[in-house]
């Protein structure tokens, strides 16, 4: 087994892997850009370097100073995390010059599979259906527009490289497409360092369902089962669950086989997803493979028990994966809502800045996996994913049940959270029934939020607390000028807290 | 005390006198059974005739309160009567120039409408980008873009002024 | 099902009580004494009512006072939670009266169970062994004193009454018999208003294992299966797990239909647990039965998968029990901690008092059950339990592994904790080879701690902590006064505090 | 600035020198890489030679700080050369007439040696009732109740003198 991993990334998966090393007693050494010196992986890891300045270009992607600190910090294996540099072969190569065990697929299977248009092929080589579109990437815009046309609206802009939705843009007619080529091309530029996009067919109400796989170093090759994610702003996952409410077990295996086959073709080892739109008719359509730890992970814990982020270490110690697993069956539900700094209120813009105050939900079948704190300030920098509610429980209801409990325990000040709009979505009888597809949220957030404050209690308590904020403020100034005495009475409050009883 | 807070589009009244360790509350002339504490900084636990409810404020540079109630969000402007100092309320705030302002720090790196050119509300008018999405800003309202102060390119800061709609 | 449950307790078993309430769509009415009306379940409830001042006497153990809010507040049913009220048969007849739904057993059957020494006779009718002692309460100490010095030494005196070792006594010798008696009593009736105290032959390293059990109102009672909750400071459960390392399904099932024998003989409904003592050479001695639900029920919830809180309600209101659940059998490994508010280092005094800073620990596998939050001060009137760290895990080792990783990240300050005694025993080899028995901690703790403070590196990091604190504190006084500026620096921090950016 | 720390029974001397936003740290003449950062209030966040540490700092009404490091708690006094007020040392208060204080608020519900009573190192003194569970409070030292100060039934706070050992 490992000395030492180093854990090149930052925010809530940084913390994820630095949990796994430390249940397996293995060290942990984290990396952090000026901006992050206060993060909380900085705070829990057991070794801590700098790595530059805020932008990824000159920290998390940068290449070299990674594999400086692999070196001076003694460590024997890398782990990438998800985004930065988890699908970028270059990686996986920088690792094997140093003599470092990359915790993840080989850079040939990366791009053999992590290019949306080389796993396409690969998938049609072994009979995996996939969606109609341009299987190369787009060289001269006025062709592909043309192709557009002849395929027939709306179609989808895809950036070659990573995902998450980043440089892709919906096209639906003929005058959009050019400047959605350059935004897509741009965004894609700025997130991977690689501006080529692809054209796709775009599927009417489809659902996205993937498999999470795992490859042992010998051959072996085993589906964990789905996850639905169809639950998406922008292209961008917000709920992910497992199992999906749609799955037969007949479709689980058929899926499941098309998925070994491609990672078989690809010659994958470790950790991935593939990728599949589901249409109404229960038909598949491979996507795409991502070579690396998905962000919704942990729904597939919760349903089968297992730590993939320590199996991707076992993995890469070359442990064999048990025989049984090719048989694996999910337990009841889980479910994921990813929480950002963003303002639903506003287009849901980043809304970074410090947090003032946060209680988090915990208690039956609720994990957090999160990288803040209460005092912490959220940079602008990097993604703005704050936390991953997870909720486990016997049946869906119960799991949305839990969740929504959870909802509200969970109380952030300071900045902008979605919270609300998972209060919202939990609650929405099309959700509930799940009868929903990749574009329903989008739809539903067109629909105006009717009896947001239905609640009048909720308003007379707020007026009430307002008026008692001022009156409370307001007695503090009576003693002495309002600025100078609330100040006294503050600081009386704080003096406390630097006192122990 | 008492207290006219602007909230939720309406003006309450709010009338405050303390007995002990509790509040004497009325709302709108009709006192109500209520206690309430500050459980901890600008967080209040307020038990209203049994129900528990929990609010937590946060003070705007403005001088306006934002209130959140776990299920929903208010902005508050207080007066005290006795106290004089006028205030706006977002109330007055409406229609003419539509003053655009960028919500965070970021990067103009589309501009969608000239200046002159006339919009429909919902209009993209400018795209930035920050934390590596690119979101458009879009017209508050159907006129024509009277000013714009920025360029492609361009950083800025939350709050700066990129447009005005007419 | 019930629309507004009254929870007559505090603390974590009433925030539990009230998430499960929220989960299930009842509205939750908490109450609270004078001392507690911050407490988070006051906080958390959908509403909460005052009963009194600080004693329990005149609070939580007041009768009239709880019917009162049951009434004003329009109750259809009471949850007791454990302790307090829990097990006292005037409870669910004062529902009755008041026609409300007690959710527990009835009256007859806490009568039947409840007190340990009816519950031993009821034990032999139907075939179960016991530890020899006094079948009844002792009249006269002096005939009991005897009958100790005939039995041999040690001998045990317990409470009639309740349980979680309040009350109890180990007596080693005749000298000590008369004080240990008087402490016993007394401190039985503090705790349950009842000074009756028996005697129990003390067996040599036993262990204590209990048996879950679920009735409902139809006639159909299921086991659960084991806790093993061996590590006991003075005959205080402080670690519970799922299953019991020595457990064979074969003794599981023989304990298990003990279990149900005895909770049909005494006409139980609801959930209960059956407790036992085991030897080395695995003969099973029935103990007591907790006709409530025990602190420790987290670790059965997580490895069974089942939400006990829910399934009490579902049974109080006439739900039948799924036949399958005859069979059910445990999922990997559960383990929980009870944190105090304690100071190991100072024979574990209790330790009220403001938190200054808390961080608790989440992500794969952990569960938090608490009642407290960072601000809040612990009344020095109630039992000092924080909170339950609880960790699943595929095997006992991964369990083990997750506690102490979130030890790490869990962190109070202002109180002291007993997390201490936690890190030490969670690395004790008898405690990771599982030999153990009720008396081992009280063992352990006599052995001195050696090589506390072995890390040096730590001691090295304190001494610049140290020295830093003094620096930052004075560069801020060398503006002004001492005093005066780090009021100044402080108030500035804490200024930012009362703004959002 | 140069400090003395007295800290695990040792005496330490800790140089520390502000560099723009870093601390230069040497410890015992000795130069070592660290960067510390206070990231909530009384919580430093401590790079050392790259490791990653944490104490938490509670300031004591003695003037000596207790600091908690996840696996291990200290109590240190720093003493700053230049300036000198004496402090107690932890290792001077050691031997001859020992003070029992009550560690907490509660009730002497039982007085197990009287004064003049010699006792072992050990022994119960007296059992306090706090928090419903009673607790014995035991001799730090062999030898002879000197003087007793409550009786059964009284009610103490934290930190109060019960008795004298000697």
């Amino acid at each position: 087994m490992f000395r030492k991993i180093l854990i090149a990334n930052r925010g809530e998966i940084a913390v994820r892997i630095i949990r796994a090393c430390r249940e397996l007693g293995i060290k942990s050494a984290a990396v952090f850009s000026d901006v992050d010196r206060n993060s909380l992986h900085v705070r829990l890891a057991d070794e801590a370097y700098p790595i530059g300045p805020a932008p990824s270009r000159e920290s998390y992607l940068n290449l070299d100073k990674l594999m400086h600190v692999a070196r001076r910090a003694g460590c024997d294996a890398v782990h990438p995390g998800y985004g930065f540099l988890a699908e970028n072969p270059a990686l996986p190569r920088a690792c094997t010059d140093a003599s470092l065990t990359f915790i993840g697929p080989p850079a040939e299977a990366m791009e053999a599979l992590g290019s949306k248009t080389a796993g396409r092929s690969l998938a049609r080589g072994v009979d995996v259906p996939t969606v109609p579109g341009t299987n190369e990437p787009i060289e001269n815009p006025e062709e592909a527009r043309a192709l557009a046309q002849r395929m027939g609206y709306p179609v989808l802009l895809k950036a070659v490289a990573g995902g998450g939705g980043k440089g892709m843009r919906l096209v639906s007619n003929d005058e959009e497409f050019h400047s959605a080529f350059r935004d897509a091309s741009s965004e894609a530029m700025n997130a991977f360092g690689n501006p080529s996009v692809f054209l796709e067919k775009y599927l009417e109400k489809p659902r996205h369902i993937e498999i999470q796989i795992l490859a042992d170093a010998h051959g072996r090759v085993v589906s964990l089962g789905e996850r639905e994610c169809s639950v998406q702003r922008r292209h961008q996952k917000v709920i992910e669950e497992a199992p999906s409410p749609i799955m037969t077990p007949e479709l689980r295996k058929r899926m499941g086989d098309s998925a070994v086959r491609i990672a078989r073709a690809g010659g994958y080892v470790n950790a991935g997803t593939v990728e599949f739109l589901v249409d109404a008719h229960y038909n598949y359509y491979f996507l795409e493979v991502n070579t690396r730890l998905q962000v919704e992970h942990p729904v597939t814990e919760q349903v089968t028990g297992l730590d993939l982020v320590k199996l991707q270490i076992a993995i890469a110690a070359g442990h064999r994966l048990p025989f049984a697993w090719e048989s694996i069956t999910p337990r009841g539900h889980a479910m994921e809502l990813r929480l950002y700094a963003e303002d639903p209120e506003n287009n849901f813009f980043p809304s970074p800045g410090k947090i003032l105050s946060r209680r988090a939900p915990s208690g039956p079948g609720i994990r957090l996996d999160e990288g803040v704190y209460s005092g912490w300030t959220v940079p602008m920098d990097y993604d703005p994913l704050l936390a991953k509610l997870i909720a486990w429980g016997n049946s869906r209801e119960e799991t949305i049940a839990r969740l929504r409990r959870a909802l509200e325990e969970y109380t952030v000040t300071g900045i902008k959270t979605n919270a609300a709009l998972f209060r919202r979505i939990l609650v929405e009888p099309d959700f509930l029934r799940s009868e929903i597809h990749t574009k329903w949220l989008d739809e539903m957030l067109k629909r105006p939020l009717e009896g947001k404050n239905a609640d009048s209690r909720a308003a007379d308590v707020a007026a009430i607390a307002a008026a008692l904020w001022h009156a409370l403020r307001e007695t503090a100034a009576n003693t002495e000028s309002s600025e100078k005495s609330s100040r006294w009475k503050i600081d009386g409050r704080d003096r406390q807290l630097d006192r122990t009883p | 005390m008492k207290y006219e807070v602007h909230i939720d589009g309406k003006k309450r009244v709010v009338e405050l006198s303390r007995e002990s360790e509790q509040w004497r509350v009325s709302l709108d002339g009709m006192t109500l059974d209520a206690d309430a504490v500050e459980v901890t900084p600008n967080t209040f636990s307020i038990l209203l005739e049994g129900e528990s409810h929990e609010v937590r404020i946060a003070p705007m540079p403005d001088g306006s309160l934002t209130l959140h109630t776990g299920i929903a969000e208010y902005v508050a402007e207080v007066e005290d009567p006795r106290a004089w100092r006028g205030r706006r309320h977002g109330a007055m705030e409406v229609e003419g120039r539509q003053q655009i302002t960028a919500p965070m720090p970021g990067k103009i790196v589309r501009i969608l409408a000239k200046p002159g050119e006339s919009v429909e509300i919902g209009q993209g008018l400018l795209v930035v980008e920050a934390m590596k999405m690119q979101n458009e800003i879009r017209s508050p309202k159907s006129g024509r873009v009277e000013k714009l102060f920025v360029k492609e390119g361009q950083a800025v800061n939350a709050g700066e002024v990129l447009a005005w709609v007419d």
